[in-house]
This record gives C-alpha cells, structure tokens and sequence, in this order.
C-alpha cells in the first residue's frame, strides 16, 4: 500500500513498533510543527527544526460530518481537528471503526491514531494515511505497511 | 504615489452559461467597463488579469490574461496574471491601482473572469479544494468544512460560545438573497425565508445548502486611472481607491493568541484610509459560507465579539440599514465566480456610490465603502490570502 | 520612482529531483537568497511568485506562492502569485521592482519555481501546450512546432531565407552546452559538438533533441531594495535594475509589417535604461529550442538579419568574446524550469556582474546586462508574453 | 461526432453544400480573422465583426513533420500553416489521405479542406476537425454530419 505523506507517517515494521505522525521541533524555541518544514514558523529560524515523533493521541478540537464527498470520498464521512500533546492541531479524518453519527464524537475527548486507507473508494483504498479514533474504543489491529 | 480613481466597472452576470468559453465571459465585462470608462483599447497601458480554476476547469494556463484580453481587442501592452484563490481579483485591482499610482502607467484595467460550470461538477469541486494547500485537500478537507469546525473560524464552535442558532446562520443568507433578488446580475434572485435555509439540506454539519455559495460562471473589470485624469474619461463621478490592502496568512499555532487576519488587514486598510468602521457606508464581504459574514462583521469591527445576529435584528446591515452589508446579494445570492468575485464587489460598490445600483439602490449614496475577500486554506491553519479595499467619493 | 538594486540571488539546481515538491526547490531558492542578501524573513515586506504548471502537474492552484513561502517561514506579507508562461519569473521580477520603485515596499522578494518531473512526462507535455493558447493546444500544437514553422519565427523558413543549416542551428546549442558544463547549477553539463546536436533525433523537422530545452525542476529567488538601502544588508556589489519590460504579442495578420514584438520590447527596454546593443557585456536570452538563439541576436539589435550564424563563428557571443550569450548554459543545457527561468537569468548575470560566476565567469566582469523571456502562443499568431530586464552596476 | 471547434465550422447537412470554415468580417476595415472574435483586432472596433464563411481553400504557408506526438495524437503527423484568399493565415493538421513523408507538401502550393477526426486516437477519433490537403489529390467524401 502507497503512503499518502510519507515523510508525515511513522509506519511500523515490526509488532513492537506503533503507529504515529512525524513532526519537527525547533531547537531554539522548541515550537513543534506538523508537517515537517526547514524553518521555524515561530521564532524564522532556518535549519533548527529536527524530526519528533509525535501524535500517538490527542483530543478533539473539533469535528462535523461532511454530507457531500469530494471526488474519492464517501459521504457521510467524519472530518476533524485534533489537538496533538506536542503542540500541532492538525485535520484530519475519524477511522472507519467510528461509526458516522451525530454524539459518536464529542469535542475534548481522547483520540488515538490509527493508519488505514485514505477512503474506501476505487481512488484511495491504496492509499495509506493517519486518522484518529476515540481512545476510549477498542484496540483493533491497524493497516500494516505494504 | 498618486491618487487613483476608478473611473469604469462592467460585469458579466453570475450564473450558469454553458456556451460561455472564459474568454467570451471577459469580453462582456471589459467592454462594459471600456463603454462605462468612456475608453478604447488603446487607452489601456497595463492589465492585471484574476483567475483561479482556469487551468484546471478549462484547459488553458499561463497566459489566460492575453487570451481574454486578445478576444476584447487589447494586445501588446504589459499583461499580468494574478492568481490568488477567492481574492485574485482584489489582487488584480491591487496591481492596476499600483501602476496608476507609481506613475508606472496612466490607464490600467483590472479584470477577473472564472468559469467554473464545465459539465461536471464533481471536478469543479475538486478544482476549488485545489486552491488550498494541496495537502489538506488530498486528505478530502474542503472549503465547507473549514467554516464549519477550521479553528480559525469554527462557526459550530461558535453555537457553544456564542450560542448561536442555526437560525442565527440563517440570517445573512436570507437578509442577502433579498439584496440578491432585486440585482438583475446576481445568480439566485430568490428572496429566502429563514426555514427554507434551515431547512435546506446540511452540507457539513451545521452549514446548509442555502448557506453556501454556489458554482459560477462570472466576469467582472475595473478601469483606473489619476483622479486628476478621470475627467478625460468620464464625466461620472471618480471613485477614490483609498486603500488597497493584500495580506497573506500567518502560520498559526494553537493558543497564540495572535488577532484574526481578517481584522489585521481591515485594521491596515482602515489605518491607510484614515477612517474606522463607523465611516463605512456600505460593505461587500466574503461570504462564502453566509454565517462567515457574522463572525466578518466581529473582525471588521461592525460589533463586539458574538453579536452579528443582533446586526441583522435590528436592521443595520440590511439594504436600508445604517450600514447595508452585501448590496449585491453577496457570494451566496449574487454569484461567487472564485477569481472574479473581488471585482465583482467593487462593481457593486462603485455603481452604489454613484447611485446607479437600480432596484437595490442604498437610499442615502454611500460615500465609503469597503470589499473585503479572503481565500485559500494553508497547513499553517489560517486563508491563504486576505483582500481589503476601501473606496471614498 | 526609486532606483531598485538586487542584492540577492539564490537558486536552486537545475535538472529532476524525483522527491521534492514545489516547496521543497522553492525553499532552497529563497534562503540562498536571504542569506546572500543577508536578510531575514522578516525584512521582506512583499513578495511575487512566479510559476506556470503547478495547478496542473502538482495539483496546487491559486495560492502556491503562499504555499512555498509558509514552508520558507515568510508569512503575513502581500503575496502576489504571477503566471506568464516562459515569463512568469521575469513578471515576478517586475512586480518586486515595481514595489520598491513606487515606494509601496522597501524590500521585495521574487520567485520563480517550477516543477515538471511529475512521473509521467506526456502529462508534463500536454501541461505545457497549456500555456499556449487552447484553441491551438487542442489541435496538437507544441512549442516545437511553433518555433519550426509558426509565421513568427519559422526556422524552417529561414533555411531557405537566409541559407542557415542544421550545422548553423546547432551552434547556439554547441556554444551554450559548453557554458552550461561550466556550472554547476546547469541540468546537462555535458559539451556538445556540432554533429552530435545534428545527429540528435528530429522532434520536428529542422529541430534536433538536443536543439530543445527539457524537462526540468528548478526555482530561484531575487531580493530587491533601493539602491541606498542596499548596504544595510550587504556589501556586496547592488545591481541596479535600468529597466524591466513586460509585453504582450500583437494580433498579427499577414504581411502586416508589424516589427516582431522581441524587437518592440527589446527597443523599449534600451530606450528606458538609456543604452543600446552595443552597451550591453552579457545576455541570457530565450533558447528554448536553440537555433532561436540566432534570430533573437537580431531582434535583440545584435547583428542585421540572417547574420546570427557568424556571431558564434566569430566568438562574439562566446565566453570568451565581446558580447557573451547565455554564460549560463541557456535553456538548453542550464535548463527551463518553465516558471523559474527568468529568475534563473537573472541570478546568473547578478553572479557574472559580481564576478561569482566560478569556472564560467566572463573575464572581464560585465556592468551591463540584459535577460530576456518570451513565451506562450495566442491565436493572434504571436507569443502572449515578452519580458526584458536590463540591469547595470 | 462531436465538432472540435463547433463554432468554427460549417458543417453541411446535404450533399450539394461543401464544408468551410467560419471567420468573422470587419464591416470597419474589412479585415477578415479566424477563429471568429467580437472585436476588430485591426481597428479595435466592438461589434463591427460578422461571420463569413472562409477556407475552403488555401496555400501552404509553412508545414513540419512532428516526430513526436502529445497526448492523443500519433507521431509522425504533418503540422502546417495555410493561408486563407480571404486573409487570415492558419495552423491546421493535414488530412489522413496525405502520407505523411518529406516532399509530399511543398510551402506555397494550393490546399483544399477537409473534415475529418482530429487523431486516430481514442481520445480524438470522435471528434471532427478541420483538416487541409493538396488540393491535386482526388477528391474524397469527408465525413458527414453525426
Ligand atoms: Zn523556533
Ligand atoms: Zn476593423
């Protein structure tokens, strides 16, 4: 399976390994960012931001369902914001575990990272990338690399 | 610099024109503006042209500022092609208004055309997710999503915080889609009830299909020059641009604590002008998503944080208000064209200064007015670009 | 309006770089230029970004020059992103030039970025008919065909006109992949010889593979001020701006007499610097195929009509001769990354009047240059765009 | 089939009308453009411009072999200018009945149109174009009206 943002995912190798986002942290003023850049958004530094690890869990910033798809989606899909512990609050989509219906999600909740593919369509289903899912529910095996 | 008037305006009408190639939709609204101006091609020296799906929607890239200008019978002169999401426009006015008021040219055009109805809408769709950050519109975010939950704007949030109603999301879009019904250009030309936008379907929860602009074929122009010159043209009254303000986003981290970019840019226009909210007459704001224009009316300074909804109550900002927003119908009644709406605004604004705006003519002609577009989504979690421009009599 | 000096250059090389993306090359292009400038990102009070095929090889419209200047940590300032085919950076170049010159910004920047190794190199073809106009490009006409028999320039023609060969239509090529092995910037760093660029395979009857420019990933950067200002951020020799044109093609109908629009914008950048042809110590100019090279050392007041063949012959536009011609490498062997190459012209002649141009470095330092751009075809049987710049120290 | 630039051609109905194409007079200046356009490109005049049908003839201005084709068309295909009696001078492809060798077209000698679809290709063989051949070759029927 193809990486949708390769330098964006750490994908595990091995059982031991988990899942998470790969940000960047300045060495200056210790913002931290996702997606990677080469300067610091906060402090203009060129050549201070190093590859973190970060995103594992977070907590939901906020959240809607999308009743209309752009082209290779499926409607009604979840779309979300997600408040990293690290620093980020990044987009990003609910894993398909979460069933779509309003009260499922609730703004401030627990979320932890899945990999799945982007979206079940003939376009994306090969296509890996990171969702988040309440931590709440059950642990399920996620997408390995391909 | 000197100061510059806007001496001509034309526009296309908004809508759905299949037959319409991007340059036929230009050609209307540059020769509306030449007649309107009182100029020929020749008198043009320099020509901004805004676009934003041409590429993508139509097939033509690159030069689509000559290939428009050319069908209208202007060639030879300097031609810029500005791209700047739901502002390109503004941007291309931005430019023509620098020229004249450099000295660099006497006589400029600003143009912005779009073409977005090419018989399929699910690539239209894809071509306006496409004027964000390509990486968030891979991931399936779209415009609609980023108003309703984008923590920039968050207007689900704002149901908690404010406790705004869907109701309350309604009101723009209802107060507007009357604007847009007496506007013989605008798009949609059915006044609204409050239920009907309610009641339409949700797009992205809690937005509905009333409360978001549609797809728009559309053209607008703007011909500047000294005000000093204006006279040589026309004898209509001249239309000082008094600011001209373009910004782009600031990278956003959470809890930062920086001012929104909408009222930073308001802010740096109103500070160029020399003038503050309370002397605006009349406004055309980027509605897109017809709730934005209550949180709008916040970072323009119209209102204390929350209190949009009252601005529409009590009667403020409707089209015989104190200070009517949107004359025009606004993106979502007059039509929002993506890369000609900025110009379509002035159009709006100049023909109500000068009290030539028909049926919805503002009683009292407004003397100051603003437009205002922003556009764009980037990773740094803010618009890509924001436009402000205020214009004086 | 101010006297506008450069006091940075940066690039980024030339040639496929499979993993990066627009922001990635811009970056490198931008913070050369920064440093080479030694100014900050919050020195820069404007800035243009120039590209043509983003939208529709990398899927990015309408707001990637905010993109890639997020991604190099200048936020929050006026972006205006320019189209304008092969000229899309000299159109950048100009509106930064234009903002420090009217005084609307003290320090500008401009960038030029393209990227075209998509993966796929007909999608990347068919991108670039895209910048011509869609009426041709839909009937399969190519940039190669235009320059071997469109009326404008017909080297087909001049075969017959002038008696030029394929040896003659190879020496542009043969004298600039010499250059372009000099540096180390260049995409193809190999030296060519006459019978190796005859021999190349024939893409369109007279013209050679190695005739025509290729595919490429490059960007590049200029960072202008006042001249007075420049010594605040570099002691570094400023290079002064003399003059910046930008034209569009005429609607050309048969046996017209209209002079060819090069000549027109050429004449006029000389008559705005105040200097003519023979003023002029180095030039890059606009080979994307080659032997177009010969036809514009006439356009450009080099030489009379049919004489370009001797020029090289002769040494004249050599390295090492009086009047030396794309130092660089050109398009052909510097390569044209389609949105960069103005900026690329620029960054090359700014080294070359510093004396940092290394191993391809013109002996005696030139003090007065000129780059020059044309691009995109129109209907009207013209190019859509002709950028000049002359710059002096 | 579908008509590449339907506003550009005369396509006939019946048996006794001949394919050409459609231009646009100035009334000012009489200066005569292809493809049509609403403003005189010679003297700037609005509206002056009125369809005239054009090209059924020409001359071959300038003409090429391609070697390599973009998408949707096959290498190698001739690429010429034509020019028109009544003014304009025109990029067109040549007709399929043509081989396609050096010394089959000659600059200056006299063309005739013919319609036919744009390229053997997928893409392009459901769309119907205007073409040019040497106007010695036997006449043959062009494609008819779909
Ligand atoms: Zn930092
Ligand atoms: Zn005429």
């Amino acid at each position: 399976m193809n990486i949708l943002h390769p330098s964006s995912i750490f994908v595990p190798t091995d059982a031991k390994q988990t899942p998470c986002l790969l940000g960047a942290r300045c060495d200056e003023c210790a913002t931290v960012v996702f997606p990677k850049m080469p300067v610091c958004p906060a402090c203009q530094t060129n050549g201070s931001m190093r590859e973190v690890q970060i995103g594992r869990t977070g907590k939901l910033f906020s959240h809607t369902i999308a009743r209309f798809a752009p082209k290779g989606f499926v409607a009604p899909f979840f779309q979300v914001f997600v408040d990293l512990p690290e620093g980020p609050r990044i987009f990003a989509l609910v894993g398909a575990e979460c069933p779509v219906e309003a009260g499922v999600l609730e703004d401030g909740m627990d979320m932890r990272l899945v990999l799945e593919p982007l979206a079940d369509t003939p376009e994306n289903s090969d296509l890996l990338t990171y969702k988040y899912v309440p931590a709440g529910r059950p642990e399920q095996r996620t997408s390995g690399h391909a | 610099m000197r100061e510059v008037a806007i001496i001509g305006v034309g526009a296309h009408a908004t809508g759905q024109f299949t037959e319409k190639a991007l340059k036929d939709l230009a050609y209307t609204a540059i020769w509306n503006t030449l007649d309107d101006a009182g100029a020929e091609p020749s008198d043009i020296n320099v020509a901004y042209v805004g676009n934003s799906l041409g590429g993508l929607l139509t097939g033509q890239e690159g030069v689509r500022g000559q290939v428009v200008l050319q069908h209208s019978g202007i060639t030879g002169i300097p031609v810029i092609n500005v791209e700047n999401a739901c502002a390109s426009a503004a941007t291309a006015l931005r430019g023509a208004w620098l020229e004249v008021a450099s000295g660099a040219a006497d006589v400029a055009l600003a143009v912005g055309v779009e073409k977005m109805f090419v018989g399929d809408s699910a690539r239209t769709i894809s071509a306006l997710s496409a004027v964000s950050e390509v990486d968030l519109s891979e991931m399936g975010m779209q415009f609609t999503t980023s108003y309703a939950i984008h923590p920039k704007i968050n207007l689900k949030g704002k149901m908690a915080e404010y406790g705004w109603t869907s109701a309350d999301f309604a009101k723009p879009a209802v107060k507007n889609s009357f604007n847009g019904s007496l506007n013989p250009l605008a798009q949609h030309r059915r006044p609204l009830s409050i239920e009907q936008v309610v009641q339409s379907r949700i797009v992205v929860d809690p937005l509905t299909l009333f409360m978001c602009a549609s797809i728009s074929d559309g053209a607008a122009a703007a011909i500047v020059c000294p005000v000093e010159m204006a006279p040589r043209f026309t004898s209509k009254l001249p239309v000082r641009i008094a600011s001209c303000v373009l910004r782009s986003g600031m990278y956003r981290l959470p809890d930062d604590g920086f001012t929104d970019s909408a009222t930073v840019s308001a802010q740096a226009a109103y500070e160029e002008a020399g003038i503050g909210p309370d002397d605006l007459n009349a406004i055309e704001l980027h509605d897109a998503m017809a709730p934005a224009e209550l949180m709008l009316y916040e970072r323009l300074g119209l209102c204390a944080p929350g209190e949009g909804p009252r601005l529409i109550d009590e009667g403020i900002t409707t089209l015989s208000g104190r200070i009517p927003v949107n004359p025009s119908g606004g993106l979502c009644s007059r039509g929002h064209p993506v890369g000609a709406t900025g110009l379509l605004q002035i159009a709006e604004l100049v023909w109500q200064m000068r009290g030539e705006a028909g049926a919805r003519q503002i009683e009292k002609r407004p003397k100051v007015t603003m437009a205002q577009n922003q556009g764009g989504l980037l990773l740094g979690q803010d618009s890509a670009v924001y436009g402000v421009t205020i214009l004086k009599t």
